[in-house]
């Protein structure tokens, strides 16, 4: 099987296997429990980045629906998936990749899935996340004083969600600084906190206010 | 995810902070975060955290102490807008305007937190509808693993759980004064009770503005404050204001020998 | 729930979402941790169980490279794979349904799956593990509580080495409860639990922090 990849010497013992490497990459996809880079991948299968990456973006591709035509894609050992969409996708999230249930199934996967992960965040922990998410790292004592209540609690909570942890101590205070994880990115489905919304269209004319607010209380 | 920790998200019901109900007072009223929505709604500001204080004791002092802190501002504010309008004259005003820009602006700060908190909210919903793939590893894979390298003597493995055990991470309930008062203070709201019982035994009614005339830290005065409000629910003293805004007389009610510190709620014991 | 009902009527929900029932099924199975019967299986989908196991079997073959050609394959929404099997299989095992990854590409795999691993436990697994041995049987969501962090995948780790396991589930909270194994025992070198050191002579006012942490419970 060639995948159009000039360069892919390395794999030549994946590419005799039935289905070749996209076949290999599909069953190392399946005993993920968390997400893989693409140089894990391609390590794991000694392909290199770039062919794995077009893999991916390929399996990607079938899972969601796309009818293979084109006519180089012939060659392809496996022919592509229909034109409707399987029951799970392949996302690529907080830098890895991994095998999702689709959204339109939630309320039967949901049966199955006992572990409540998709209990909702209270309001409280909600705006302290976000606080979080646009100040990291950042002590609890600037998360209160922003939202103008102790927040002890509700970080705690936070913490044993996995979604925020401890990243180190302000040199100067002393005092623990938190900042949110890698299981917080693939929660919110992106791939790094700078795509996050923009916070500053809500805070019309206040750039300055962290460092204002800053000086005058912490 | 409920929180179980007693305070003012479940008291409150819908307001998770003081900001969160003046928010949501000046929403009510259609009103822009100006200083007119701030005179509109200080009243029923005032009036919302009253009645907290009467529905129960129960209500901690750090999370009461927000509150306050905002309701004294909001006063404050609207006390000078009443006031006619002049030029800035002395230090006292200076602060009141350096007191409403910085209100404003923690304010519309939380605002803007607040929507990006809801845009959060949202997306994780929508992701939740998603799950992942993450299954044990098969049998026959899980069999392959290297047999673990394992050195720990059962009293290390205690060592280890008896770390693992201790709350490091769960800090004492603090008191979020810090910024009323430099550390190392040592004010006790029942201590200041029992300072403000005695010289009203000696001499009633008193002025607030009496009562805190020797306080040597705002943090001193907010003490006092706390305790009024102690003693009015023991009903030791009641109050005397004949129109808004002015002075406050506090009558002592109890005698002279019926009430002592002792008989304060226990919520108040501990040091500010 | 009426999956003992003859007639699919019942699932007519379940058809009406994109890909219909087969993909329901799909994402069911592809985030399946223990193998379903077709019972559970049907009772989830609300479908009766002839109609599930005809969909496990085409899935079955689709996923081993089955070209669909049968005029009455037509009427799937999703057409079916190519003649090529795919990375993953769907195999029923003892009367349960689970999706694995495919034999052929078993060596890849174990290659991957070895490459990530240690002989040795980390730091943060070390103490969930003490946490479970001395409070033991006892959640994932205590667990956390006290450790401060999400374990959810030091758990797993723990379980895969086979040091922990499932013992039931709360009667309040329904969730699952671990306790530690005889392996655990064997390579501690003691005969029960009840052979572990002591904490409390050490550890003023240790006795109190379960009670302090069942407060903090989620």
């Amino acid at each position: 099987m060639n995948h159009e990849v000039p360069n892919a010497g390395a794999g030549a013992q994946v590419h005799e296997l039935p289905g070749g490497a996209k076949s290999a990459l599909e069953a190392v996809l399946m005993v993920l429990d968390q997400p893989a880079t693409e140089e894990e991948l391609a390590a794991g299968l000694e392909l290199d980045v770039p062919a794995v990456r077009g893999l991916l973006e390929e399996l990607q591709r079938e899972y969601n629906g796309y009818t293979v035509k084109a006519p180089d894609m012939e060659k392809a050992s496996i022919a592509g998936f229909g034109s409707s969409p399987r029951g799970f996708e392949l996302r690529n999230i907080a830098g890895g990749w991994r095998i999702y249930s689709r959204t339109d199934f939630a309320g039967i996967v949901g049966k199955y899935v006992l572990d409540g992960q998709t209990a909702r965040l209270t309001q409280a922990a909600l705006e302290t996340l976000a606080v979080i998410a646009y100040r990291q790292p950042v002590s609890r004592a600037r998360v209160s004083a922003i939202r103008g209540v102790n927040v002890d609690s509700v970080v705690r909570t936070l913490a044993q969600r996995g979604l925020i942890e401890d990243s180190g101590t302000d040199p100067e205070s002393g005092a623990i600084l938190y900042r949110t994880t890698s299981y917080f990115l693939e929660r919110m489905g992106i791939g790094s906190v700078a795509e996050l919304p923009q916070l500053s269209p809500h805070l019309p004319g206040l750039d300055g206010i962290a460092e204002f607010y800053d000086a005058e209380r912490m | 995810m409920a929180e179980t920790k007693p305070g003012f998200e479940v008291r409150l019901a819908n307001f998770t902070g003081p900001f969160d109900l003046l928010l949501a007072l000046i929403a009510k009223h259609q009103l822009d975060i100006t200083e007119v929505a701030i005179a509109t709604v200080t009243d029923e500001f005032i009036k919302y955290i009253r009645n907290l204080q009467q529905q129960g004791g129960e209500w901690a002092l750090d999370e009461a102490s927000e509150f306050l802190v905002i309701a004294a501002t909001l006063l404050d504010l609207k006390a000078a807008r009443l006031l006619p309008a002049g030029e800035v004259e002395n230090e006292e005003d200076v602060a009141l305007l350096e007191a409403r820009d910085l209100l404003f602006a923690r304010l519309l700060q939380y605002k803007a937190f607040k929507q990006v908190a809801s845009l959060l909210g949202d997306t994780l919903h929508e992701e939740g509808q998603r799950f992942p793939r993450q299954v044990a590893l098969e049998g026959h894979f899980a069999a392959m693993l290297p047999e673990l390298v394992w050195k720990h003597s059962p009293e290390q493995f205690a060592a280890l759980a008896a770390g693992a055990l201790n709350p490091k991470t769960a800090p004492p309930p603090e008191v979020g004064l810090a910024h009323l008062h430099g550390h190392g203070s040592n004010v006790s709201v029942k201590e200041e009770a029992e300072r403000l019982g005695l010289r009203l035994r000696q001499q009633s009614p008193l002025t607030f503005r009496e009562l805190i005339a020797d306080a040597d830290s705002s943090l001193v005065v907010v003490a006092r404050f706390l305790a009024l409000l102690e003693l009015f629910r023991d009903k030791a003293v009641s109050f005397d204001q004949p129109v808004a805004l002015a002075e406050l007389a506090v009558h002592w009610t109890a005698g002279h020998g019926d009430w002592s510190a002792e008989n304060l709620s226990e919520e108040y014991e501990e040091q500010l």
